[in-house]
């Protein structure tokens, strides 16, 4: 005897919003992915947990199959950061962000090679 | 509570904490450290719940070669000074409210929730064996299809990467 | 409802030759234009000729639904090309074949991508006849949607003033109104539970309740409403008809208002009857505002077309009084002015478009003495403000007497009211044509030549039908009398009559809009 | 034991993402990778079209071919087809990028077909992952596009996250019930919909798909992507990848058979935003493309409406829905490709003068802007009205009058393009447009289809009515 | 009495009266446009045609013993019919004669006097049809026709005051006749819709013998709506000023339409349901009421006026005014026979002014004397019999229809009317002289060269072939009077005909004498100054001329209340309240986009949020919902 399913179930959920949340917060492309990544893991947590409920392999398959996504989300992300890194010289959302109405003082003071 | 148990919240709140100094960490080689450490504890995880393949899985691919990965694209961009900067308040009020809001709800569930969904999990273990078998026999296509998109990822960061490079070298919109 | 079966399609004959008459001027060269005018009024002549043979061979009675024709077309979710003409419909097809015809003769000056005109011109006519003879719902707004779809086009590339804005106006304002239609129409078939969208099948099987009739009812009377001209929704008809190239103008405000008045008619009240019964008052009283709002407004302007415009507001208003009567005279005196309005305001929109074109202005204040110079042009305008009058002996007469009359026995009040409006009417009409046509002349126009008797001919043929029915309504009402009697005997009781004291009730009427 | 036969369409596909892979690897030519695409997808639509007969389980019951599923392949098929037919001008793209192209989208397809025929959650998950990271890259085939890699990443980082939430979702839907494969979770779910673990997890697993198919509120990639990819992408992404999640969205919905109201607020709740949000953004549009992307993002909005009916009706509406969305965004595209001089993102105005420019282009806009507009006699129109009878017939007369009235304002728009191609004089002397025999028969059979669509879709609708047998209860 | 169809013959001959006129005019307007001469050729004919009808009917019918009535369906809707037919009575036949008989007769004047016009042959056109909707209100059996033909002879008055469409205030006054009526004819419209709806019936017979179903108090506002009609038609107070307007018209038009007429068919139709009205005491009184009004205003108007037609329009009204009160008074007979009388020598009065205006090309009395209108002697002669009939002077026509109709005054109730009768006597021989002698006593001669000055045609021999047969009528159809009113009259309780008053009828023509008088006194003597006694006080001379300030009173009501009031306020409704609501609409939904669009452009994250937002809101509020 474990725990409850439930409790995993919340563990996951936890750390699912935490990586929401760092998605969502941090002003940096590199951690956005971060979160996608800890996002992906608690979807894994859930799974292995319901595999076990369930006392089936099925649950585990599934988060086997997310490390694997989750390497090609990484890779593809990656080089999409590095892509706009060299477009850019930033990583900051803020400079991939189309709309002039959010100023930001400290970027302009930055030379963006917006079209060169 | 069994033993089982006790492994399992301490692994839990080792999740949680290194996740979420993963998450607020400004230093990114930090946060990559943590998150490493987090996924780790996962691994450990699911080794209590009876993964151990996948257990091992998580620590070479993830906790390894995709954190990695990571760390040299962390050391590879030159962070620029007075990245990061946070967002307005309102933003984050927003984003911890949204999500916020979203774990009490959970909280709510979990411990409103019937005497049924109380009841701890059989400890049990898939043997690798088993779990090969299992996923070459039920999941095969699956096993293909992740290949095509390690493919798809493969030639797609093939292609950003020299694109990003040609696009360095100034290539104008015809 | 009867249903009689064709021995010959002449309804799809019809549709069949606008169709080939749109695709050979569509296949001509490009730069043959005289070629697509001629097939044009060829094609335009084709159908006024079955039009007038259909209004003439339709057995009076036999009555019911006549000259059928039905083709499975969606089995799966019951549609079917149902055509067929009853004695509301078959004065609505000789009201579009007169018009189609002189809307194409009145067009033969334009030289100005004149095959996409023609092409755009028959479209809206297939549309238009189609909807005048359909009776499947499904059919009713596709040939509706069919009709609004070249209007754009044809107002923004050939019209003249404010053309966009006109346009743009014209076609939001309609297909907000088919925006309500089509979910009326599905409504209905859906809860009718009979899986089909065949109208007479609706009419004869389905039992809607109340509720349901009501709902789909005010839906039906908004949205073909819009197109009818109902006020408050009318603004977009002035709009559009200064907007609109000449034939258009004819055309819209001549059939398509038509259209909306018959939707209102075919799918409303033949659907809906209780709907129509709960919602009478309203539409009465709605009707007579435009009655006078029409008028009104129309006194204050200083362009042709916006005057003829508000004065269709006013004459439309008419129609919807007569509908609203829930009255065998009422509906009958309804169908008939649909006719008589849609003939002379083609006469008017075909004169004015004619003055238009010699002299480049329409405003009211620049013209002046122009039977001087245009004698045959003015007297055709002439006419169309006396039938605009109402005066008798020309078609609009009769059609607004047996209006009045069903109105004033179920609403005495507006009735009356509207009666009153008609020494306005006749203000506003008779001003316009005086400073139009009479006085002395402006001598910027000396120089300008009457009509051809080519040009001539079209507004001779719109007359002649003011006229014709004018002296001889009995050919219309006999006709729509087939259709409007087992219309009211379907209601079952008799509506009540207003009587005496019920001028006192005008109050109470008015209150009675308010559910 | 595995009927290889059933699988020959993707396996051929396959085949031919194996010979632009070997195009890969060697020096870009352009000719020889058109050619190559136009004959491989051609043959491929022929050998889809032929296998839509098929029925029957693979892969241990992971993999379902069906009518239903083999009709999607095949209209995604066509999808992919049509676009390859766009690319003899491949002017965004980089002349060496080619194959690496074509590889990208043959993938894609492939992705979406297994999509169409995946019933384990699984592999949905893993396929439409495969076919949205293809599209990823896509987006960044444009050569030289001032945003760099920025609406790319954007689609991207939507992408992902929506995949993570319905990943999430999926786990608590296989936490609830102990299986992933929809056969099984058929039976049990429309009993458990409304436990609200299960609800919770349906209801985040649907994010993927709804940004699959662009519904708000995961539509908000769509403008950017839109406007930065390569025509012909756009052009996927508005046909093809559409079609493909129309296929999910509708097989994940039928799992609940319709009883939950809570599934269909849900569904409602996006249908009217979508719709809503979509068309008042497009208003404001000046670049074609980006009026094309939030215009599908309002589609996506009246699809949700035959979706959310969860009845044969609404089904089948859905399906011919997508149908007719493939021919009539298709046309646009083919419009704004032919129109673009060079790839570059063209405005509105930029259309002045086409009724002369390419007359036939112009009749085909037209057509396909009224369809969009759901204008009888159209496709659009035939459509719209199996959707709203679909909604009719759950009572949701509010639902399709709001519909409606967004149809009004999306023609307000619609009608700005049709201005600008049939009567804004164009400020200089346009580039000539030159329409290739192929291309104007191209432009024609579109024509055609959406008239008949509109006329005459006895035999469509009937064919889509067939494809929901297996999606009812 | 009852009704009894019409025979066969007879029948033919009513239709044929109506009916050869409309097939004139439809010639003249469809082919014979540009052929003046056979399209004049053709209307007089017709009217020919229609003359002989009426007559050989009038002698047919000259003994019958009941009304005889025949109508056929022309439209049926549901149970509503709209018949047409003929009603052959002494009143439709009489009235039937008059109006054949001087529409042939001014289309034979016009002949002469429109020679040369542009418009010849539309001028006969318009007579036609006014000959037919004449004649088909004046045999109408029912109140439907009655009202369809008087809408017609409207539109024809209108057409024809507008012949001359140059003319700016020709057309004016055309539309402004046709407003004028058409108001009063929106009264009639009600009342008969009343009598319709309520009543029952609108066949004349039935509405006359009381076979309708209307309570007392909805029979007088029937009746009274009915009379609005007859106002305007008739030009009575206070619809009264059209008709004076109504002069720009051509003369013999004038003298057609506007004198012996249609201006009559008012009066005309309350003869017809002079039963109807006399149910009611209180539509009678308001009818004697605005009869007495109308007649002495528009004796004082004519009393200043310096153009000879429209002295002649306010003596029309002013005769008219006394028809109406003899009806009123319950004078029957005597009121239609004053209509007869009046017909002849009013038509004779204007075709004689015709040939003055013609021959001098001006409307002034004063300026025809100086040029010498004297000299043209038989009109002179010939209108000075008519003046003398006007004034009521024995032998003429006149003066036997104001003796009746005093003699029906005379038995009212009260002495007022009488009094007024009498005061009405005076004033008109007062004004007609007035006019006389300022013609033929000119102040200052001018040379005879001027007579025949420029713009001036002599007049042809047709018309003075007319001018002559009609005073011959003038002279002679005084001395039918008692066979004409045993003819006419009928059996009402209300009837007051044959009622002699010694001293009314001796006032009568002393005080018509005394009127002449007064005007020889101030117009026709030489010390004369050619000032009559209304200029010399200028308030009331002001108040004449300016016709009571009652245009005054139109104008405010059509320029201030209509037009600049409740049309203008519809049109700023127009634009502002429905064109501004679609526009704030339209402009919010415009707004709307803007604001989605922008918001499209936002940073991913605030986007993702939003939708991760969204996702997550919707699943808790429909769990907790």
């Amino acid at each position: 005897m474990i725990v409850p399913y439930t409790h995993v179930m919340l563990l996951g959920a936890i750390v699912f919003l935490m990586g929401m949340i760092c998605t969502l917060t941090r002003r940096n492309l590199i951690m956005i992915i971060v979160g996608l990544e800890i996002m992906l893991n608690a979807a894994a947590i859930v799974f292995v947990g319901a595999g076990l409920q369930f006392q089936q392999i099925e649950g585990q398959v599934m988060a086997l199959f997310i490390v694997a996504v989750a390497a090609a989300e990484v890779s593809v992300g990656l080089a999409m950061v590095v892509c706009i890194y060299r477009q850019r010289h930033s990583i900051d959302p803020q400079c991939i962000e189309n709309s002039p109405r959010v100023p930001d003082p400290k970027a302009a003071s930055e030379p963006l090679t917006l079209n060169p | 509570m069994t033993v089982y148990a006790v492994f399992f919240y301490i692994i839990a709140a080792l999740i949680i904490a290194s996740a979420g100094l993963a998450i607020t960490r400004k230093h990114m080689v930090h946060a990559v450290l943590y998150l490493v450490v987090s996924f780790i504890a996962t691994a450990l995880l699911f080794y209590l719940l009876g993964a151990p393949l996948v257990g091992i899985f998580q620590v070479i691919l993830y906790a390894g070669a995709i954190m990695v990965l990571f760390l040299f694209i962390v050391m590879m961009i030159r962070m620029a000074p007075g990245a990061d900067r946070p967002f307005p308040a309102g933003h984050f009020i927003a984003a911890f409210g949204v999500c916020g809001v979203y774990i009490a709800a959970a909280l709510v569930l979990a411990f409103f929730s019937g005497p049924e969904a109380g009841r701890p999990m059989a400890a049990a273990a898939a043997s690798p064996a088993a779990f090969g078998f299992y996923l070459f026999d039920q999941h095969w296509l699956a096993v293909e299809m992740i290949s095509i998109l390690l493919l798809v990822a493969l030639i797609g960061a093939l292609h950003l990467g020299r694109a990003g490079r040609r696009k360095q070298s100034g290539n104008k919109e015809p | 409802m009867q249903m009689h079966a064709a021995h010959f399609p002449f309804l799809s004959t019809i549709l069949l030759i606008c169709v080939s008459g749109l695709a050979l001027v569509l296949v001509l060269p490009k730069n043959s234009n005289a070629a697509v005018k001629w097939v044009s009024a060829a094609c335009s002549a084709a159908t006024l000729a079955l039009s007038v043979f259909l209004f003439a061979a339709y057995d009076r009675a036999a009555g019911g639904m006549q000259f059928v024709e039905r083709l499975d077309w969606i089995p799966s979710m019951g549609i079917s090309y149902l055509n067929g003409i009853d004695g509301f419909a078959a004065p609505m097809l000789l009201l579009t074949g007169i018009v189609f015809f002189t809307g194409v003769v009145s067009m033969w000056e334009l030289d100005f991508r004149v095959k996409e005109f023609f092409a755009l011109f028959i479209l809206l006519v297939i549309g238009v006849y189609g909807m005048f003879m359909a009776l499947d719902l499904f059919f009713i707004f596709v040939w509706f949607d069919v009709s609004l779809l070249p209007m754009y086009l044809l107002i923004v590339i050939w019209g003249s003033s404010a053309r966009e804005y006109g346009a743009m106006k014209l076609t939001l304002y309609l297909l907000f109104g088919s925006a309500l239609i089509l979910p009326g129409i599905i409504y209905l078939a859906a809860v009718s539970g009979l899986e089909t969208f065949s109208l007479p099948a609706l009419v004869e099987n389905a039992s809607f309740s109340g509720f349901e009739q009501k709902t789909a009812f005010l839906l039906f009377y908004i949205g073909f409403g819009i197109l009818a001209g109902v006020w408050p929704f009318h603004s977009w008809s002035p709009t559009g008809h200064v907007a609109a190239p000449t034939a258009v103008s004819m055309l819209h405000a001549g059939v398509l208002m038509k259209i909306g008045a018959f939707g209102i008619l075919r799918v409303g009240m033949f659907l809906c009857p209780e709907g129509w019964m709960y919602w009478s008052p309203m539409m009465a009283v709605l009707a007579v505002i435009g009655i006078v709002y029409g008028v009104m407004v129309g006194l204050r302007q200083t362009d042709l077309k916006f005057v003829i415009g508000y004065s269709s507001v006013s004459h439309m208003g008419i129609v919807g009084l007569g509908f609203a009567t829930m009255t065998v005279d009422g509906i009958n005196g309804a169908v008939f002015q649909m006719f008589a309005h849609g003939v002379m305001t083609a006469l008017f929109f075909s004169a004015v478009g004619h003055i238009y074109d010699r002299t480049h202005t329409r405003e009211i204040g620049e013209l002046g003495g122009l039977s001087a110079v245009m004698p045959a042009a003015s007297s055709y305008f002439v006419i169309a403000a006396l039938a605009g009058i109402g005066v008798p002996c020309l078609a609009s007469f009769w059609a607004e007497l047996l209006v009045f009359i069903a109105a004033f026995r179920v609403y005495p009040a507006l009735a009356m009211i509207s009666v009153g409006v008609l020494v306005v009417n006749a203000l506003f009409m008779l001003r316009v044509v005086r400073n139009t046509c009479f006085g002395p002349l402006n001598p910027r126009w000396a120089h300008l030549k009457d009509m051809s008797f080519a040009m001539g001919m079209p507004r001779a043929v719109l007359a002649a039908a003011i006229v014709g029915f004018g002296l001889m309504p009995f050919l219309m009402y006999d006709l729509i009398q087939t259709a409007s009697v087992p219309l009211i005997h379907a209601l079952g009781p008799a509506v009540g009559l207003a009587g005496p004291e019920s001028v006192e009730t005008l109050f109470t009427e008015l209150m009675s809009v308010w559910p | 034991m595995t009927d290889w036969i059933l699988f020959i369409p993707e396996l051929y596909t396959l085949a031919a993402g194996g010979v632009f892979f070997f195009f890969c690897l060697g020096r870009g030519r352009p000719g020889r990778d058109y050619a190559a695409a136009m004959m491989l997808s051609a043959a491929g639509l022929v050998l889809t079209v032929c296998t839509a007969g098929f029925e029957g389980l693979v892969f241990e019951g992971v993999y379902q071919v069906d009518l239903y599923s083999q009709v999607f392949k095949a209209l995604i098929y066509s999808g992919f087809f049509l676009t390859v037919c766009l690319c003899a001008d491949l002017s965004g793209v980089d002349k060496a990028r080619h194959s690496e192209f074509y590889l990208l989208l043959c993938l894609s397809t492939l992705a979406m077909m297994l999509l169409a025929s995946s019933v384990h959650l699984l592999t949905i998950y893993i396929s439409l992952e495969i076919s949205s990271y293809s599209l990823y890259v896509l987006v960044y085939f444009r050569r030289g596009y001032p945003k760099g890699a920025a609406p790319a990443f954007q689609y991207f980082v939507f992408g992902a996250a929506s995949s993570a939430v319905m990943l999430f979702g999926f786990a608590l839907v296989y936490g609830a019930f102990g299986t992933a494969h929809m056969a099984e979770l058929m039976g049990q779910v429309p009993a458990r919909i409304n436990e609200p673990v299960v609800f919770t997890g349906f209801v985040l697993s649907l994010s993927g798909f709804f940004f699959k198919l662009a519904v708000f509120p995961f539509h908000l990639w769509a403008p950017d992507a839109y406007e930065a990819a390569p025509h012909q992408v756009s052009a996927y992404i508005a046909t093809a990848s559409k079609v493909a999640a129309i296929a999910i969205l509708v097989r994940m919905i039928a799992l609940t058979g319709g009883q939950s109201d809570r599934v269909a607020w849900v569904l409602i709740f996006v249908s009217v935003a979508s719709m809503t949000a979509g068309n008042l953004a497009a208003m404001a549009q000046k670049d074609i493309k980006r009026l094309l992307a939030f215009s599908s993002v309002a589609h996506a909005g009246y699809v949700m409406i035959g979706i959310l009916s969860a009845n044969a009706m609404g089904y089948t509406g859905a399906i011919f829905y997508g149908l007719s969305l493939m021919v009539m965004k298709f046309t646009c595209f083919m419009v704004v490709v032919k129109a673009a001089d060079g790839g570059r993102n063209i405005k509105t105005d930029a259309l002045a003068g086409l009724h002369q420019r390419a007359p036939v282009l112009a009749l085909a806009l037209l057509l396909a802007l009224f369809g969009l507009a759901g204008i009888p006699p159209t496709i659009g129109f035939t459509a719209k009205l199996l959707v709203f009878k679909a909604a009719m017939e759950q009572g949701l007369l509010w639902l399709v009058i709001i519909a409606m009235l967004n149809v009004v304002i999306s023609l307000y728009y619609y009608l700005g393009v049709l201005k600008a191609a049939y009567f804004t004089a164009p400020a200089s002397q346009p580039r000539a447009i030159a329409v290739s025999l192929p291309f104007r028969l191209l432009a024609l059979a579109m024509i055609v289809f959406m008239v008949a669509g509109g006329l005459y879709p006895r035999y469509m609708t009937a064919l889509a009515g067939a494809m929901t047998a297996g999606l009812l209860p | 009495m009852l009704l009894q169809p019409v025979p066969e013959i007879s029948l033919f001959l009513a239709w044929a009266a109506a009916v050869v006129p409309l097939a004139a005019f439809g010639l003249i307007l469809v082919f014979l446009r540009g052929l003046p001469r056979a399209a004049a050729g053709t209307s007089v004919a017709a009217a020919a045609v229609s003359l002989i009808c009426a007559v050989c009917l009038l002698v047919r019918h000259l003994g019958m013993d009941a009304p005889l009535q025949s109508s056929v369906t022309w439209m049926a809707s549901g149970d509503f019919e709209i018949a047409v037919g003929v009603l052959l009575d002494p009143l439709s036949l009489v009235m039937l004669v008059i109006v054949t008989c001087i529409a042939f007769l001014v289309q034979v004047y016009s002949l002469g006097y429109m020679a040369g016009d542009a418009g010849y042959g539309r001028y006969f056109g318009f007579m036609s049809l006014f000959a037919w909707a004449m004649a088909g209100l004046v045999l109408a059996p029912n109140i439907l026709q009655v009202f369809i033909f008087w809408e017609l002879v409207g539109v024809s008055s209108y057409l024809l005051i507008g012949f001359w469409y140059e003319k700016f205030s020709a057309t004016r006054a055309g539309k402004k006749a046709f407003i004028m009526t058409r108001a009063g004819d929106t009264l009639f419209f009600w009342g008969w819709l009343i009598l319709l709806v309520w009543g029952g019936t609108l066949q004349i017979f039935e509405l006359n013998s009381g076979a309708h179903g209307l309570s007392s108090a909805m029979t007088t506002a029937s009746a009274l709506l009915v009379f609005g009609g007859i106002i305007g038609k008739s030009a009575q107070f206070p619809l009264m000023t059209w008709l004076p307007d109504a002069m720009e018209g051509p003369t013999p038009v004038s003298a057609l339409l506007h004198s012996a007429t249609m201006v009559a068919a008012g009066v005309f139709l309350l003869g017809r349901l002079f039963p109807f009205f006399s149910q009611s005491d209180t539509v009678m009184t308001v009818c004697m009421a605005v009869g007495t009004v109308s007649m002495l205003l528009s004796a004082t108007m004519a009393m200043v006026s310096r153009d000879i037609k429209q002295v002649w329009a306010y003596s029309t009204i002013s005769q008219l005014g006394f028809m109406i009160m003899a009806l009123g008074a319950g004078g029957y007979a005597a009121g239609i026979f004053h209509l007869t009388t009046h017909a002849g020598f009013k038509a004779l009065l204007f075709l004689c002014a015709g040939v003055l205006i013609h021959a001098h090309d001006t409307n002034d009395m004063f300026v025809i004397g100086r040029a010498g209108g004297r000299r043209m002697k038989t009109a002179m002669v010939c209108m000075t019999a008519g003046a003398l009939a006007l004034a009521g002077i024995w032998p003429f026509s006149g003066f036997f229809s104001k003796e009746a109709i005093m003699g029906a005054l005379a038995a009212a109730d009260n002495p007022v009317w009488l009094f007024c009768g009498l005061a009405g006597v005076f004033l008109t021989a007062y004004y007609t002289f007035r006019l006389i002698f300022i013609i033929l006593f000119p102040r200052t001669q001018a040379a005879g060269a001027n007579s025949h000055g420029h713009g001036s045609v002599p007049a042809s021999a047709a018309m003075y072939a007319v001018l002559v047969i009609l005073a011959v009528i003038t002279l002679a159809a005084g001395f039918f009077a008692q066979g004409f009113q045993d003819f006419i009259s009928i059996h009402s309780p209300h009837a007051k005909d044959g009622h002699t008053a010694f001293l009314a009828h001796i006032a009568s023509p002393v005080l018509a004498v005394a009127g002449i008088f007064a005007a020889w006194m101030q117009f026709g003597r030489s010390a004369s100054d050619q000032v009559g006694f209304a200029e010399k006080i200028g308030p009331v001379g002001r108040l004449f001329a300016s016709r009571w300030y009652l245009d005054h009173v139109y104008a405010w009501i059509t320029d201030r209340v209509l037009d600049r009031g409740i049309a203008e306020g519809a049109r700023r409704t127009e634009n502002r309240v429905i064109e501004g609501a679609l526009a704030m609409i339209t402009g919010w939904v415009v707004i709307c986009g803007r604001m989605a669009a922008g918001w499209h452009r936002a940073m991913i994250q605030p986007k993702l949020m939003v939708a991760v937002a969204v996702m997550f809101g919707l699943t808790l509020i429909l769990l907790v919902v």
